[in-house]
C-alpha cells in the first residue's frame, strides 16, 4: 500500500468503521455531499447512505445532543465538530452530558467526537485553537491527539470500538503529512510512543508539535545534542509510565504544545514529572506552547506558536542547568 | 419569491379535537377510547402520584430528602401523557416528572435516593424506557430528538417524547433541538408544562410570544391546550403520538398548568407571587375537576373513591418504610463505578487507593 | 385559558408595503422617499461593492489574501440596509458584510487587513457604528440585543440592526436573542440574508419552517422579503427602524437572496449545488434590476452610469494600492497589544520577553 | 461594624458598585424579586429598580452575550451565573466572545460574572462544580475566588472597577462564614495572602478549600507540625511571588482544590513551583483535590472532595521527604 495522507487515512478509518459495524453513523456540518472543509468524509455518503452519513443544520450543541440520544438508541455516533473554534457552543452537552451521561445512568457513551484542531494554516479567527485542556480536565471523556496518519487511522479505530466518548482531535496542520499505513496495526488508547530515541532530553509533544518536536531533534543532532521524543497520541489517560521511563534516561523534560502554556495541558505534565518523577530530575521541566494571549492574524501566528528554536533554547537550558 | 415560501403542510390530527381556547371538545371526550376502567384508571393515578408528592415533602421536611420539588396541580399531565403512549415509547424528562417515572411502574422509593443524595440515577432507564432526570435545564430535549432519529433508521414505530418547562423554552438547546426534529422529520413530540412560573419568572417576563405557535417556524404543529384537564392531555399525545408513528414528524404540546407548590423546597414563593393567582388555579385543580366528571357519568362511586384513598396512603407509607431501610451503597461504587465502561489504569489505582483508605480510617 | 394565551398585538408598518409574496407594492415603490439623487445612490453603491468584491476575489487568487468570501448577489441587502438607518444606529454584522462596511464609510484596505491575516478587527467599531466582523456564526447576536436594551437604559433614540445567514438561525444564540429581545421590548432589527446556502448545506436541510414566520413566537412581527429588491430593503429597514425608534420593540426582516459565489475561495460549489440554479437567480440580479427600473423612469443616463462604472475603478485600483502598501504592525503589539486593559504584570513580563527574542533573532 | 456574612458581604459591594457608577448593572436569573437563590442581590432590585437589577429569560448564552452588548453600550454588566453547572452553556460567548472581544476590537470589556461554585452543600447533580480551569487557561479573563467575606467584598470591588472581564467565583458553601469587613480595605487582583504563616510546608488554597487549610493546620499544630496557608484569592493573574516567597521558608508544597486533579488549576501552580522554584524545593509539590470523576452524589461528597485528614498525610510525606 502506498503512502497516504493523514486526511485519506481518517477518512479510510471512517470507511472501515462504517463497514464494519452498521451502528457506526458519521454526521456534522457539511460532512456529507461536499465531504467536509477538509474533505475528511469524501465519498463517505455516496458509499453509506445519507441514513448513515448525513448533514445537520448548523447548531454545534444539538449536534453532540442528537449523538447522546443516537447512543441511547444503540448506535455509535462519530459527530465531526467542523473547526476547534465552534466547540464551545457544545461545551454544556459535551461537559454535563456526554462525559456524565454514563456515571449518571449505567448507560455507556460510545461517541467519538472529531474536531480538526491547531494552528499554522493561515486562517482567520477561531480556526486554529488548541482547546484539549478543557477536556482533559472533565473526568469521564477520553481525549485523543495522533500525530501521524497511522495513528490517526489507528487510534480512530480504537475511539470508535472504545464504549467511553472519545474528543479525538486532529491537528489539521498535519493533514498532509503522508507515510504508508497498515490497517491492521493497533494503537490502544492510552499509550503513548518514543517517536525518537535520545539521551539527553526528553521532548514531550502530541498532535501538531511532534513533527516540530522531530525537527528539532535533528537539528539538535547538529549540535551533538540528543533528544528523545514522546508521542502522547493519548491525553487522557496520560502514559505517565512511558514518559518516566525516558526521564529515568534523559532526567531532563521539555513539554510542547500549541495551547497557551498558562493552564494547558502541559502544566500536568509537568506537575505530574515533578511529582512521581521528583528524584529523576537533573533539571526543572519546561513548557514551550502558545503566548498567553488569543490567537493571533494569521501573519503572527509562526511567531506565536513553538517552534525548533525555542524547544532547542529550552533543551540546552536543561542540559546546561545546575 | 413565491416558490421559496413554505409553510406548514402536514396535517393536524391533534387540532380538530380542541377548541380555539384549547379546550377538548365535548364530541372527542365523548370519543376518548377508554371504557370505565381506563377513566378510572387515570382518576386513581393521579390521586397516588399527588399523595406521593405529599409524603415525599414530609420527608424532606423530616430531613429525609436533601431537596423535593413539588408537581402539585400538574397531575393531569403527567398521567395523561404516560397513559396515552405505548409502554415502548422512550420519555425524556426533566426533573420534575416524579409522577411521570411512577406511572411508568418505577418504584417511588427508588427514585426518592435521588433526592436523598444517594444517586444521580436510580432506576433503569432502559427497562422502563424512561430517561434519567435532567437537572440542566432543556439539555434532555436534543437527547430525544437524537433517540427519535434512531428510531427512523431502525424503522422502528415506536415515538418519543420529551417534557419540560416553559422557562426550558427560552433555551438555545430547545430551538436546535425543535429545528432539527423539523429537518428530520423525527417522530417526536414536545411536551411543554407550562406552569406559568421558572422559580420567580413569571411567563411574562420568560417570553413575550406564544411558545405553541412557535412549532410552524420549524416546520411543523403545535398547540397551546388546557393541561389541568386529564382527558385533553391524553388525547393530544395520543393523536400526536399516532401522527408520529405514521412518519408525519415532530408535534409540540403546550400544556397549560400551574405550579401550585414552591419551586422545590429551597424556594420561597411569597417572596415573588400572589396568593391570590394560586386560588384562581386551585378552581382548575386537575383532580377535583375530573373527579367531578366522572361522577357525573356515574364512573366513579364512593367505594371505588374511597378504595382509592386507601391504596394511595398505602403506597405513600410503603414508599417511606422502603426509603428509610435503603442502605447507601460503598462509596467506591458510587464514586467510580459507573464513569468508564473501559476504565483507564490509572483510573482503577486512584479507586483502589480511595477504597483503601477508607478502610485505613 | 384564554387569559394567557397570547399573539402580536404590536401594529406592523412593514406588512402593508408589501406583497403577500414579499414584493415591494407599487404604491410604496413611489412613496419611497427618496429622490433622484438618493436613488442614483443606491445605484452607485451597488456597483462600487461588487466591483471591491470582485477585486477582492482577484486578490486572493494572487495570493494578496488568505481567504476572501464574496457577497456576490447580496448587494441590495448591504446598500439597502445601511441607506435606511441612521449613522448612529448600531449594524452588528456576521462575516459577509464587508459591502455594509464600505457604506458606514470604513475604507476597504482597511478591513482587507482581516482577510490578510494582518487583524483580528482592523476597524474602529465606535468610530463607524459597525461592529467587528463576527466568525462564530449567530454570536453576534445576542450582542446587538443587548446594545439595544442599553440604548433603552440610556434613552437614546438610536436602534441596533444585526445581520446573519440562514444557517445562523439554527443556532441556540439567534433563539435567545431573539427571545430576550422580545421580553425586553428592545428596539433591535434581526436582518436575515436567507441565501439559501450554508457552506454545502441548503436552506431545505436548514429548516424546515418559515424564518419569518418565527418572530410571532417571540411576540413581534417579522416577514419574508425579496431581498434582491434594492427598494424594498430600504423600505423594510427604514420601517422596522422607526417602529422601533418609536419604543416598538425588536422586527424580524428575512430578505430572500442567493449566495452567487462560493462559501469563501476555500469552497467548491460544484460539488454540491446546480449551475441552473445559479442562473435561475443570476436573472433576478439585484443590480441588473434596479438599473432597469432606473432607467425607465430616466434617472440614470448614459454618462451617470459611466461615472459610476469609472469610480468603481479607481475604487478598486485605490484599494489593491493601499492594501499593497500596508506594513505589518510589530508581533509584539499585534499579539499582546489588545488583549487586555489592565494587563497583569506577568502578562508584560512575557510580552517583553517575546519582543527581546525578536530582537535577538 | 458587627460581623457580616459572606453573602451579605457581597449583597453590600453590589449595593456600593450600584451606588457609585450608575453604569453598573445587575442580571440573571431570579436575582430581581427573589434576590436571588442564595438572596446574595437581595433588595438591590428594590434599591436600584428594575432597569439596573432585572431577571433575564433562562438563557446563559444570552445572559452573557447581552452582557457583551451591553459593554459595548458602555455599561458595566455583572451578570449572575446560578450555578456552576450552568455556566457551561454560556462557554462559547465568554470564551469566544467575552474573553477576546477587547484583543479583537480594542473596545474594552468590563464584566464581573458572578458564580456560585463548589460543593459541600448536599446538592443535587450540576449544583457542586468546581469549573475554574476551564477559565484561568482562557486568555483574556480574569478568575477570582474570594475565601473570606472581606475579601468577598473587596475583591468584587476591585473585579467590577477592573476594565477586563473577571470571572468571580463565589464558595457557595463559605456564604454563611461571618467576618468584620472593612468597606475601604483594598484588594488588588493578582495578589494573594498569607493566611496564617507557618514554618513546614506551604499549603496553598483557593476559595472553598482555605478554611479547611487552615483547619488543617490547626490541628497541624498539635503534632508540632507548622503549616503556612496562602489564600491565592486570584488564580488568574497568579501571584507567583507570594508563593515562591513561601516556598524559600518551607521547601515544601501541599495545593488544595475541590476540582478533580487531572489538569485542574493545581497543575499549573506544581508545574509553575517546580520550575521557578526548582531548587527551593526539598520534596515533590502534592496536590490534594477532588477524585478524577464527575462529583458524586451529596452522600458521598465529604469523601469526593479533599479534607484535613488528606492535606495532613501530604504535609506529613513532604515534611518525611527523603
Ligand atoms: C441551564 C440551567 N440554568 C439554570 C438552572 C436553575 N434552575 C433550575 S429549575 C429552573 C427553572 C425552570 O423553569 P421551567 O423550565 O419552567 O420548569 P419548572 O421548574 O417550572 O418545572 C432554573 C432556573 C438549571 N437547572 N439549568
Ligand atoms: C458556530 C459556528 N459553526 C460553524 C462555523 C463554520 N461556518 C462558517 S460559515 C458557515 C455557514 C454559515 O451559513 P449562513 O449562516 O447561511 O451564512 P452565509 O455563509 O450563507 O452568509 C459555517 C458552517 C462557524 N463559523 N461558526
Ligand atoms: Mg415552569
Ligand atoms: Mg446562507
Amino acid at each position: 500500500m502506498e503512502p497516504v495522507t493523514m486526511a485519506k487515512a481518517i477518512n479510510l478509518s471512517l470507511r472501515e468503521a462504517l463497514t464494519r459495524d452498521e451502528n457506526v453513523l458519521v454526521f456534522g456540518e457539511d460532512v456529507g455531499a461536499l465531504g467536509g472543509v477538509f474533505r475528511i468524509t469524501d465519498g463517505l455518503q455516496k458509499a453509506f447512505g445519507e441514513d448513515r452519513v448525513f448533514d445537520t443544520p448548523l447548531a454545534e450543541s444539538a449536534i453532540i445532543g442528537i449523538a447522546v440520544g443516537l447512543a441511547l438508541r444503540g448506535f455509535k455516533p462519530v459527530p465531526e465538530i467542523q473547526f476547534d473554534g465552534f466547540i464551545y457552543s457544545a461545551f454544556d452537552q459535551i461537559v454535563s452530558m456526554v462525559a456524565k451521561y454514563r456515571n449518571r445512568s449505567g448507560i455507556s457513551m460510545p461517541i467519538t467526537i472529531r474536531v480538526p484542531f491547531g494552528g499554522h494554516i493561515g486562517a482567520v479567527e477561531h480556526h486554529s485553537e488548541s482547546p484539549e485542556a478543557y477536556f482533559t480536565h472533565t473526568a469521564g471523556l477520553k481525549v485523543v491527539a495522533p500525530a501521524t496518519p497511522g495513528d490517526a487511522y489507528a487510534l480512530l479505530q480504537s475511539a470508535i470500538a472504545d464504549p467511553d466518548p472519545v474528543i479525538f482531535f486532529e491537528p489539521k496542520a498535519r493533514y498532509y503529512l503522508k507515510e504508508e499505513i497498515d490497517p491492521v496495526r493497533q494503537v490502544p488508547l492510552g499509550k503513548a510512543r518514543v517517536a525518537r530515541e535520545g539521551s539527553g532530553v526528553t521532548v514531550i509533544a502530541y498532535g501538531p508539535t511532534v513533527s516540530i518536536a522531530l525537527e528539532a531533534a535533528t537539528a539538535a543532532e547538529k549540535e551533538n545534542m540528543s533528544l528523545e521524543v514522546i508521542d502522547l497520541r493519548s491525553l487522557s489517560p496520560l502514559d505517565m509510565p512511558t514518559v518516566l521511563e525516558s526521564l529515568r534516561k534523559t532526567h531532563r523534560a521539555v513539554i510542547v504544545h500549541e495551547a497557551p502554556v498558562f493552564g494547558g495541558f502541559g502544566g500536568e505534565i509537568a506537575a505530574r514529572i515533578a511529582d512521581d518523577g521528583f528524584d529523576l530530575l537533573a533539571a526543572p521541566v519546561t513548557r514551550v506552547g502558545g503566548m498567553d494571549a488569543p490567537y493571533p492574524p494569521a501573519r503572527y501566528e509562526k511567531l506565536y506558536l513553538p517552534d525548533v528554536d525555542r524547544i532547542l533554547e529550552e533543551a540546552d537550558v536543561a542540559l546546561a542547568y545546575g | 419569491m413565491a416558490e421559496v415560501v413554505r409553510t406548514v403542510e402536514t396535517e393536524d390530527p391533534v387540532r380538530p379535537l380542541f377548541s380555539p381556547t384549547g379546550e377538548l371538545t365535548p364530541e372527542a371526550r365523548s370519543r376518548i377510547g377508554l371504557d370505565p376502567e381506563g377513566l378510572r384508571d387515570l382518576y386513581r393515578k393521579m390521586v397516588l402520584i399527588r399523595r406521593v408528592d405529599q409524603e415525599a415533602l414530609n420527608l424532606q421536611r423530616q430531613g429525609e430528602l436533601g431537596l423535593w420539588g413539588q408537581y402539585l396541580g400538574q397531575e393531569a399531565i403527567h398521567v395523561g401523557t404516560v397513559a396515552a403512549l405505548e409502554s415502548e415509547d422512550w420519555i425524556f424528562p426533566s426533573y420534575r416528572e416524579f409522577g411521570m417515572a411512577m406511572c411508568r411502574g418505577i418504584d417511588p422509593a427508588e427514585i426518592l435516593k435521588f433526592f436523598r443524595g444517594l444517586s444521580h440515577g436510580p432506576y433503569d432507564s432502559r427497562k422502563h424506557h424512561f430517561a434519567p432526570l435532567t437537572i440542566v435545564v432543556a439539555a434532555q430535549i436534543p437527547h430525544a430528538v437524537g433517540f427519535a432519529m434512531g428510531s427512523r433508521l431502525k424503522h422502528s414505530r415506536d415515538v418519543t417524547l420529551t417534557t419540560f418547562g416553559d422557562g426550558a423554552t427560552s433555551k438555545g438547546d430547545w430551538h436546535e433541538a425543535m429545528n432539527v426534529a423539523g429537518v428530520f422529520k423525527a417522530p417526536v413530540i414536545f411536551l411543554c408544562q407550562n406552569n406559568h412560573w421558572a422559580i420567580s419568572v413569571p411567563l411574562a417576563k420568560q417570553t413575550a410570544g406564544s411558545i405553541a405557535e412557535r412549532a410552524q417556524g420549524y416546520g411543523f404543529p403545535g398547540i397551546r391546550i388546557d393541561g389541568n384537564d386529564v382527558l385533553g392531555v391524553f388525547a393530544a399525545v395520543r393523536a400526536a403520538a399516532e401522527r408520529a408513528r405514521r412518519g408525519d414528524g415532530p408535534y409540540l404540546i403546550e400544556a397549560m398548568t400551574y405550579r401550585m407548590g414552591a419551586h422545590t423546597t429551597s424556594d420561597d414563593p411569597t417572596r415573588y407571587r400572589l396568593q391570590a393567582e394560586l386560588e384562581s388555579w386551585s378552581a382548575k385543580d386537575p383532580i377535583g375537576r375530573y373527579r367531578e366528571w366522572l361522577q357525573g357519568r356515574g364512573i366513579l362511586d364512593e367505594a371505588t373513591r374511597a378504595a382509592v384513598e386507601r391504596e394511595a396512603e398505602s403506597t405513600a407509607e410503603g414508599m417511606r418504610t422502603r426509603l428509610r431501610s435503603i442502605t447507601p451503597g460503598p462509596a467506591g461504587e458510587a464514586i467510580f463505578g459507573r464513569v468508564y465502561g473501559n476504565p483507564p489504569d490509572s483510573f482503577v489505582e486512584e479507586r483502589e487507593e480511595f477504597e483503601s483508605s477508607l478502610e485505613g480510617s
